[in-house]
């Protein structure tokens, strides 16, 4: 319990320092948004009106630091996040833009990075336990070379092949525009027939990692007495494979596991970026763009607790797959 | 070679085990022809300096050698059975109800992250269908045969102390009171006290339920009171087998004496002791002739040519050529 | 606090047995596969970006409109021209040189701080190890992409300089968290504990006796953040977060991407800078997992043989090629 | 690039339903057509965001979304047609003589969507409004322009000003759209009318919106008071996040109105369907602003300006830089072919301006004390991500390199460039100026005027980047206000004459209201015949017209 | 070296050290050593033996400054460690009791050739030499231990030396500074039974032929009466038995070194009969109550046992126990 108490305390300092560096970054980047409203509006509104109008919506950027800084550790903590400041999002509630972009980067960067843990440790498990395979022996090339590769490389490869080449898959968007949302087959579909482009860029530059640490893990762990042990006990193949071994070189995976989070939040960037896909990742984009400190503020936060959130999830994790960690001070 | 038909009273026979590590720069035999015959209910100590072979020839008894190391030829005779040329399914049968492992270090061959009773649970589900309660039962009860509290079911392996996890070890390896159970070390992480009372324990268990066991390790004077017979490794080879007491009070081989001459005594007279000069070969290239040539403080010429065989020295074999039945006799000085 | 994040398996807890010290580390290295094949992908690269002009004519290729635009490949052009009439060729071959500058000296100056940081955190344990595992681990855990695209927007400013030291700044934590492990686990070993009973001097520890050991996880080190630093460069240049006159392969795709050129039949403005920083990941990849391998032998292809063991039946009970014992002196 | 022609007085547009679609060529002013209603339009303009669904037309960030869809202006001016007016919901209006006050006659029979009457009250309420809540005073009317009260009376409005308001009749008439009282003013729309959302709008204006972050969908409002219009019954509107999607999407024929750049645009639309073509208007100038303050040396000499005038080759900067797609600009400041009627082509040509002259450069930097064995080193600032205008200083670099300047470009973020360009801390900026309006005054008063700039280290946010400071243009230029028609054009001739003679920016290239149409399945198009209005998407209330005009071929 | 065999050469007062485990919300003490007094003569090897966790190496750590005692003093040649100052100074009781470590595959940097450390402690410690002599030096240590030829097995790498070997180098190592007392650790645990008696031999030699004294600690008691001319007996942090080798091995007064002796199998003596099993449970070292620590697992534990911590007693001459069932039966004969 008391390693968990300190890993939640832990989190806490850590949420903080996050919280504070979200806060003053932003603030000590020149410029202010009004350079970015003031393109959005096309010229047609006066800088003066233009910081009567950011002033309104409570974008205060004299007043002093410090109790700016109070207010939105307040704010932040109740979940005020306030509203955009942004460009063509003026006056929007972040809330708003980020309920309305989180599940799609949800769903398409989470899924398929816990598909890719998932299917990583699995192929890496079974790569190390046909040790000297003939999957084995190009498995680790194969996957040190696409774990290497950029995000944007393999998108635009695979917009290239599957959308300018041939249109057989779209390479924009996250739904046809012309249906409308809802639960119908025609909707999921198109949400499917969208995310897969995106989420095999995911796939295959986040994959290889995993298989690899996993296999080197399991390799490791194949060494170990306990495996033999397993043998020699007559256990099935699969019983020492999955419960002996994989069981236990998962376990440092899981750590690993929780800190690649924020290297997914990268792929997101991209990936969104690249295929047009409106979630977090370009939200953040488009707010770095426009200096929208509150979406640039709050996104950042999110994206802190997500890999918090991840690690959290990850030590209870460890902590329940693995007793030594138990009894750990 | 001794060439051997099948002995009845015989539960485990070896002819002729090669292992070998197959590595990048060739490959390693680590068991270079090995004969064994073990009897039921027999305490077999089996000796030599780290890195002779010990642990591998066991494992290749077992036949739970790990890549790169693969049995390259021989056999292994056990109640019938060759194991070598078995299938892993009618291997997986034998083991355990027939003939179990304990393993060096306690700490590494328990499952960490599981329960000791969930460790015995996998065992038996393995090879019988029992119920939870039976499952149960047995464990709690071969926990008492070797005294430790069957609570102890529930706990970690971290949990338990050095000594407490070896026995959990072997209180496994009691499960199905198999005919053979091999045992690698299973006390050299422990302290002399714990050493030795675990010793007697399985001495005791060993007398009571009437298995035979295969004990290796690479400290003479361990075994030197609870083996039936001692077997002498060197460089992958049997250079000395006999009852303990013939190996002990006339070792034919001069790696035995040797080894036997490096062991001060508590209680005996206080004499300057030499040791072996020199050091293992390596297994990669072993020396010609005599493996044991170069360190050999008895050595003749013959022997950097000839390769001796097991030659039958009284009560006990060894592999010198000084006791080449068809060469002259040479008494060794002692 | 200090231990929290700190990666139990992959820090390489002994400095590796076998031969692998010193000449050894090298020699291991020119024996793998692995490494063999990032090395001369990386030469290869380095030599492209050192002499340009060995391979191609064109010696302002930034300079627009000296072609005709969008001119397909031909033997003039090898891979085409772009919509502002560069040749691509030229563009891609001048284009190595920041990214290997990026990936050299981003990498080593964060491996600087990382090997700094770590160490030191981990010889002056205490509160000292905490607060500095404390801003390690903040730094590690906070998304390094989006701080990054912030700090270069921040900067203003973006020249290749900013580039690197946004770089450096976000790119130095893990590493140091591997070298603190490591180091932590080298703290009380007897050699280290043998140079203190020498009577040795703090810094000569460190630095003379810790340092070295940990040789190949630094190199490794080093290999991961040059890969991590061309990734984050060429993503933050393709974003359009780099200098657009700068010659670079990030720039490059983004000058591709912002001209449509995948669908304006200019595709190799995209698919060569695309490729030429796939090629420069891969070599550091490569090489990366080649040291994996060398500090850690069981990783090793292994291949099973068992057309050998039936060889093996048959030979005769001693092995034929054996010689003279192994001397080995003084015994 | 294309021709244009220009036929102001003959051509008609606006309310009077335009006969001319983008196949047919004449424009007439015979009696106006009407069409069947019909088909589902698809609008491609690349937003770089989802949609927020606010439709406030107060906020200026997003207001594009509502105005001239759902909200409209009182009278609409066109730009493009020497600003013609075509009443809106002001049937018509009435200065007094001093121009102090205008008094609109509001349309009779117009209804909000949700059926309720417009009256002159509701257009009395938006304007005090803006006076109630200064932030919905995007024109600073209130604050700027002097005006003093705004009252309804019966079916007028009347709009009083401290001052000769003429100038200001753009903004007040034709950017304000007016909402309806009884939705502003309850609730949270009263409570915060700068800031309410407005998620599901009532307006008057032609459509009605369904609205999800992906898609607008607007629908023909069926209580439009122009009878039988709109003819297109449905408009899409999707998200674009990026130009390749929307380029994507006009290039196969999937969305027919677009209103970004494309590069390569032959090939990549044009040429894939005869259906497709464009026609993309320019409106303002794009400038290589020199830093005219005497700290800065180099540029506040008039033969480094003179210099650099000559030696760019904007066509050249036009047709590799901007794609050709936005037209060489001229020194006179004046944007052509939309303003030709001011321009002063013999005075640029007697200059020399009239096409690029490395001598005439070399000579005018010689003046200056440089030349190709002691050149000019000169940093051009410009935004980051603008990669038109990096190859188009590519170009740039390139010609001067031949006259003796060796440019370097300094690509900035927004924010710096920004910071840099209005405290004047640059030698050479590289602009495009923000705002214009109806007539080039709009624009060159922002380039010129004294009142637009600053000290170098204050905000000259205005528009005089360049710190040009002369008391005749500043007299021309508020003369302007009150002069005649046809003073006023000689006005702006004789302010061109200062930018020939002083050469305070550069103009390059002009930037243009990005245009693309599909003719298959749509036809009503403002074409270069027919400018009846701006036409990019983004341009309110123009936008308002262009879709008035719009048909829908195949329900005809 | 001209000192008189058997005179004091390094003596420990009451010396404690105790280690803080658990962070946080709950601190334990784990007394390490506990109010250890030890001597140890010039020209004399002592064996420090006991079970695993004893606290061996933390004395033989204390010893060689790594820790700090917790309380307690260590006197070297009559002064008193504390009151070292100086660089120098530390510096030269360094050179005078170097430590020769445990395990031999640890214990040498695999990043040098063996010779950096040899070399390293001579330019310390032997300032007067110069680099020729120094190698000279080195060669001559290196033979010393019986490592030959020594020009060449300096320049290998650890890695290229069998464990024995390494072993050796630790000694030279130490030896090289002309050491009055050298601090050895385990040195031979990890090595075979062939190695290890040469080693032991190494040890006896130099005592022999330089006059240099050992602490050897070990858990093999049989190696410790093999060379050692005392012996003390270490039971969860306390010296419970001390006296000349022959004496406690053919007399131990001591039930734990009773037991100890019990255990140790010895081919060469006739079968004992089997111990019984012992309920070895580890002596309670983390925060301790007073008493005897061996008291749980003591076959003759009394009260009294529980209550007082027994102190080192003088029961035949020069051997010495920490027992109160043994120093009542000592009084009883002597009374
Ligand atoms: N993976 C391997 N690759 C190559 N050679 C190996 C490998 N594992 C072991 N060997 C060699 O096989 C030989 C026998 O090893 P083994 O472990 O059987 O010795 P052992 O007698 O059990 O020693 P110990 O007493 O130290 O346990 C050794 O000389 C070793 O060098
Ligand atoms: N640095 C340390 N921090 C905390 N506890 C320690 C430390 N060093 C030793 N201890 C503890 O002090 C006790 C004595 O340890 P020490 O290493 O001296 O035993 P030992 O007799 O040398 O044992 P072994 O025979 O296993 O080497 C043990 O319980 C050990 O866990
Ligand atoms: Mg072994
Ligand atoms: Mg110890």
């Amino acid at each position: 319990m008391r390693y968990l108490l300190r890993r939640l305390g832990f989190f806490l300092l850590t949420l903080w320092a996050a919280l504070t560096l979200n806060f003053f970054l932003p603030h000590f980047m020149p410029g202010s948004p009004i350079n970015s409203l003031r393109a959005a509006t096309r010229g047609k509104v006066p800088d003066a009106q233009l910081k009567q109008i950011l002033a309104s919506y409570g974008f205060k950027p004299d007043a002093n630091v410090f109790s700016q800084y109070w207010d939105y550790l307040g704010n932040m903590l109740s979940g005020n996040f306030g509203v955009s400041t942004g460009g063509s999002s003026l006056g929007t509630p972040v809330s708003k833009m980020i309920g309305q972009s989180l599940p799609w980067t949800l769903g398409l960067v989470g899924i398929t990075t816990v598909l890719a843990f998932i299917l990583g440790s699995l192929v890496g498990t079974i790569a190390a336990w046909r040790r000297g395979g003939v999957v084995d022996s190009v498995l680790p090339s194969v996957f040190v070379v696409t774990s290497a590769l950029p995000y944007f490389v393999v998108g635009l490869f695979l917009i290239l092949f599957f959308t300018i080449d041939n249109t057989w898959l779209p390479g924009s968007f996250n739904y046809d525009n012309t249906i409308v949302p809802g639960l119908s087959p025609g909707f999921i579909g198109s949400v499917l027939q969208h995310a897969l482009l995106p989420a095999a860029t995911l796939l295959i530059t986040s994959i290889g990692g995993w298989v690899l640490t996993m296999r080197n893990n399991m390799i490791t762990t194949l060494a170990e007495d306990y495996i033999r042990m397993g043998r020699a006990k007559g256990l099935s193949d699969r019983k020492v494979m999955v419960n002996y071994a994989a069981r236990n070189a998962f376990l440092p995976n899981l750590s690993g596991f929780a800190m690649s989070i924020g290297f997914v939040l990268t792929g997101a960037i991209l990936v969104e970026r690249i295929f047009n896909y409106p979630g977090l990742g370009y939200q953040l984009y488009n707010a770095v763009n426009s200096i929208d400190y509150p979406m640039m503020q709050a996104l950042f936060l999110l994206f802190t607790i997500a890999v918090l959130g991840a690690i959290l999830v990850c030590d209870l994790l460890t902590v329940w797959l693995d007793p030594r960690t138990r009894a750990k001070g | 070679m001794l060439e051997t038909t099948t002995d009845p009273n015989a539960l485990l026979e070896v002819r002729n085990l090669w292992v070998e590590y197959n590595t990048p720069t060739g490959s390693v035999p680590a068991v270079a022809g090995v004969d064994l015959t073990l009897a039921k209910g027999e305490f077999l100590g089996v000796v030599g300096e780290s890195g002779c072979g010990k642990s591998t020839m066991l494992f290749g008894i077992a036949q739970l050698l790990n890549p790169p190391a693969s049995v390259t030829a021989g056999e292994v005779w056990f109640k019938g059975q060759n194991l070598v040329a078995l299938s892993a399914k009618s291997l997986n049968h034998l083991r355990w109800r027939d003939f179990s492992v304990v393993m060096q270090s306690a700490m590494n061959a328990l499952n960490p992250v599981h329960t000791i009773g969930h460790q015995f649970k996998d065992a038996i589900k393995a090879h019988a269908k029992w119920s939870e309660t039976e499952i149960r039962v047995r464990s709690a009860e071969v926990l008492e045969l070797v005294g430790i509290d069957p609570v102890h079911l529930k706990s970690y392996p971290h949990q338990l102390s050095g000594g407490m996890r070896q026995r959990a070890m072997i209180a496994m390896a009691l499960l199905f009171t198999p005919d053979l159970i091999v045992m690698d070390e299973p006390t050299s992480a422990l302290d002399v006290v714990a050493q030795r009372s675990l010793m007697a324990q399985i001495k005791e268990l060993q007398k009571q339920l009437g298995f035979a066991v295969i004990f290796v390790t690479h400290d003479m004077s361990l075994v030197s009171h609870f083996s039936d017979r001692l077997m002498v490794m060197y460089a992958g080879q049997v250079v000395e087998l006999g009852t303990t007491r013939a190996v002990f009070d006339a070792p034919a081989h001069p790696y035995s004496k040797g080894l036997l001459d490096a062991f001060p005594s508590i209680r005996g007279e206080k004499k300057r002791l030499t040791g072996i000069p020199g050091a293992p070969p390596n297994l990669g290239r072993p020396p010609t002739g005599c493996r044991f040539h170069p360190r050999c403080p008895v050595a003749m010429d013959r022997c950097i040519v000839d390769e001796p065989e097991l030659y039958q020295v009284g009560a006990v074999q060894a592999r010198c050529l000084l006791h080449e039945p068809a060469a002259q006799k040479v008494e060794i000085e002692s | 606090m200090t231990t929290l994040l700190s990666q139990p398996a992959e820090a390489p807890a002994a400095p590796i047995r076998g031969k692998k010290r010193g000449g050894g580390v090298w020699r291991s290295f020119l024996s793998n596969r692995k490494a063999n094949f990032g090395f001369v992908l990386f030469f290869v690269l380095l030599v492209m970006a050192l002499f340009p002009s060995l391979f191609t004519d064109v010696d302002d290729p930034t300079a627009p409109a000296r072609f005709m635009p969008r001119l397909p490949p031909s033997g003039d052009h090898w891979l085409g021209t772009t919509s502002l009439g560069q040749d691509v060729w030229a563009l891609f071959v001048y284009g190595a040189r920041e990214p290997l500058i990026i990936a050299v000296v981003a990498g080593g100056l964060a491996t600087i701080i990382s090997v700094f940081v770590g160490v030191s955190a981990a010889y002056l344990g205490g509160v000292a190890d905490d607060v500095i595992s404390f801003i390690t681990n903040v730094v590690l855990v906070i998304p390094t992409f989006p701080l990054v695209i912030v700090l270069s927007a921040y900067s203003g400013k973006p020249t290749l300089t900013v580039m690197v030291s946004v770089l450096v700044v976000t790119g130095w934590s893990y590493g140091a968290n591997q070298l603190r492990a490591q180091a932590l686990s080298l703290r009380n070993r007897d050699f280290l504990e043998s140079a203190r009973v020498r009577g040795e001097r703090r810094s000569y520890i460190i630095v003379f006796e810790m340092l070295p050991t940990m040789i190949s996880l630094i190199i490794a080190n080093f290999l991961g953040a040059a890969l991590f630093s061309v990734l984050n460069a060429a993503g933050l240049q393709f974003l359009g977060l780099g200098d657009p006159n700068s010659d670079s392969w990030g720039t490059m795709l983004y000058w591709a991407d912002s001209q449509s050129a995948l669908e304006n039949g200019a595709e190799w403005w995209a698919i060569a800078p695309a490729l030429g920083i796939a090629a420069l990941g891969v070599a550091f990849a490569l090489m990366n997992y080649a040291f994996d391998e060398i500090s850690n032998p069981a990783l090793r292809p292994v291949r099973r043989q068992r057309g050998k063991q039936l060889a093996a039946r048959l030979r005769p009970s001693v092995p034929a090629q054996a010689g003279p014992a192994d001397a080995l002196g003084g015994e | 690039s294309t021709k244009h022609t220009n036929d102001t007085s003959g051509s008609t547009g606006g309310t009077s339903a335009s006969s001319a679609s983008g196949s047919s060529s004449s424009s007439s002013s015979t009696a106006p057509k009407t069409y069947k209603q019909g088909g589902t339009l698809t609008i491609s303009n690349e937003q770089g965001q989802t949609w927020p669904c606010a439709f406030n037309p107060f906020n200026a960030s997003n207001n594009v979304e509502a105005n001239g869809f759902i909200y409209e202006p009182l009278i609409y001016i066109n730009t493009l047609q020497n600003a013609k007016e075509t009443p809106m919901l002001a049937s018509s209006y009435q200065w007094n003589t001093d121009k102090t006050a205008v008094t609109f006659t509001i349309r009779d029979g117009v209804k909000w969507s949700d059926g309720q009457p417009l009256t002159a009250d509701d257009v009395a309420f938006t304007f005090n409004l803006m006076k109630q809540a200064p932030a919905t005073d995007l024109y600073t009317l209130w604050s700027g322009a002097g005006l003093t009260e705004a009252k309804a009376s019966g079916n007028q409005v009347t709009l009083t000003f401290k001052q000769n308001a003429q100038v200001y009749f753009y903004q007040f008439a034709n950017l304000v759209t007016i909402v309806p009282q009884h939705i502003w003013s309850t609730g949270d729309a009263a409570a915060h009318p700068d800031t309410w959302a407005n998620a599901n709008p009532v307006g008057s204006g032609p459509y009605t919106v369904k609205c999800t972050p992906n898609n607008m969908e607007y629908k023909a409002n069926p209580s439009y008071w122009q009878p039988g219009k709109p003819y297109v019954t449905t408009v899409e509107y999707p998200a674009y996040l990026d130009n390749q999607p929307a380029n994507q999407d006009l290039a196969s024929g999937k969305a027919q109105w677009g209103s970004q750049f494309i590069t390569g645009i032959k090939s990549f639309y044009l040429n894939k369907s005869q259906d497709n073509h464009t026609w993309s208007p320019p409106v303002l100038n794009v400038a290589l602003v020199p830093n005219l303050d005497p700290s800065h040396k180099a540029t506040s000499q008039l033969g480094v300006r003179q210099a650099l005038a000559y030696a760019i080759d904007k066509a050249k900067v036009s047709a590799i830089g901007e794609d050709g797609q936005q037209p060489p600009a001229n020194q006179s400041g004046i944007v052509t072919p939309t303003f030709d009627k001011y321009n002063d082509a013999a005075a640029i040509s007697a200059a020399g301006f009239d096409k690029p002259d490395l001598d005439k450069a070399k000579a005018a930097l010689q003046t200056a004390g440089y030349s190709t064995s002691n050149p000019l080193n000169l940093t051009v600032i410009s935004v980051q991500g603008y990669t038109d205008w990096d190859a188009s200083l590519a170009v740039i670099k390139d010609e001067l390199k031949g006259i003796g300047i060796n440019l370097t470009e300094s690509s900035l973020t927004m924010q710096t460039y920004d910071d840099k360009l209005y405290k004047g801390d640059y030698d050479l900026a590289y602009v495009g100026q923000p705002a214009g309006g109806p007539t080039p005054y709009y624009e060159l008063r922002e380039w010129l005027h004294s009142a637009n700039t600053a000290p170098i280290g204050q905000s000259a946010s205005a528009g005089n980047f360049e710190r040009y400071q002369n008391k005749e243009v500043d007299t021309l230029l508020d003369s302007y206000a009150t002069a005649s028609a046809d003073d006023q054009v000689a006005i702006i001739k004789k302010i061109e004459g200062y930018m020939i003679k002083d050469v305070p920016i550069i103009p390059v290239t002009e930037s243009v209201d990005w245009f693309q149409y599909n003719t298959k399945d749509f036809g009503g198009w403002p074409t270069s015949d027919n400018p009846y209005a701006q036409p990019a998407a983004y341009n309110y209330p123009d936008n308002e017209q262009v879709l008035l005009n719009l048909f829908y071929k195949p329900a005809q | 070296m001209n000192e008189p065999t058997g005179s004091e050469l390094l003596r420990t007062v009451d010396l404690t050290r105790h280690f803080k485990i658990g962070g946080g919300f709950s601190r334990h003490n784990l007394h390490a050593v506990d109010e250890v007094n030890l001597t140890i003569n010039r020209r004399e090897i002592v064996a420090l033996v006991g079970e695993s966790g004893s606290g061996k190496s933390t004395i033989a750590r204390l010893l060689a400054q790594v820790y700090k005692p917790t309380s307690g003093e260590i006197r070297f040649e009559g002064k008193s460690l504390g009151a070292l100052r100086g660089r120098k100074q530390q510096l030269a009781y360094r050179g005078e009791v170097p430590m020769v470590f445990q395990d031999p595959f640890a214990s040498l940097n695999p990043a040098y050739r063996v010779d950096h450390g040899i070399m390293r402690g001579l330019k310390l410690h032997r300032t007067e030499l110069s680099p020729a002599e120094r190698r000279a030096e080195a060669a001559r240590v290196v033979e010393a231990v019986g490592l030959n030829p020594a020009a060449e097995i300096l320049q290998r790498y650890p890695y290229e030396l069998s464990g024995g070997q390494r072993q050796r180098i630790g000694f030279a190592q130490a030896l090289a500074y002309r050491p009055k007392l050298i601090l050895a650790d385990e040195p031979v645990s990890m090595l075979d039974v062939s190695i290890r008696i040469g080693l032991l031999n190494v040890m006896a030699d130099l005592r022999e032929s330089e006059g240099v004294s050992f602490l050897y600690i070990t858990h093999d008691i049989a190696s410790a009466r093999y060379v050692c001319d005392r012996v003390m007996v270490m039971y969860g942090g306390h010296i419970v038995e001390a006296g000349p080798t022959e004496d406690v091995l053919q007399e131990p007064k001591h039930p734990y070194t009773q037991l100890l002796l019990s255990a140790v199998p010895d081919p060469r003596a006739p079968l004992t009969v089997d111990v019984d099993t012992v309920k070895a449970e580890p002596p309670k070292v983390v925060n301790p109550p007073a008493g005897c620590r061996f008291r749980d697992r003591c076959p003759l534990a009394e009260p009294i046992c529980h209550e007082v911590t027994p102190k080192l007693t003088e029961l035949a001459p020069g051997h010495e126990t920490a027992c109160h069932v043994a120093q009542r039966a000592a009084a009883g004969v002597a009374g």
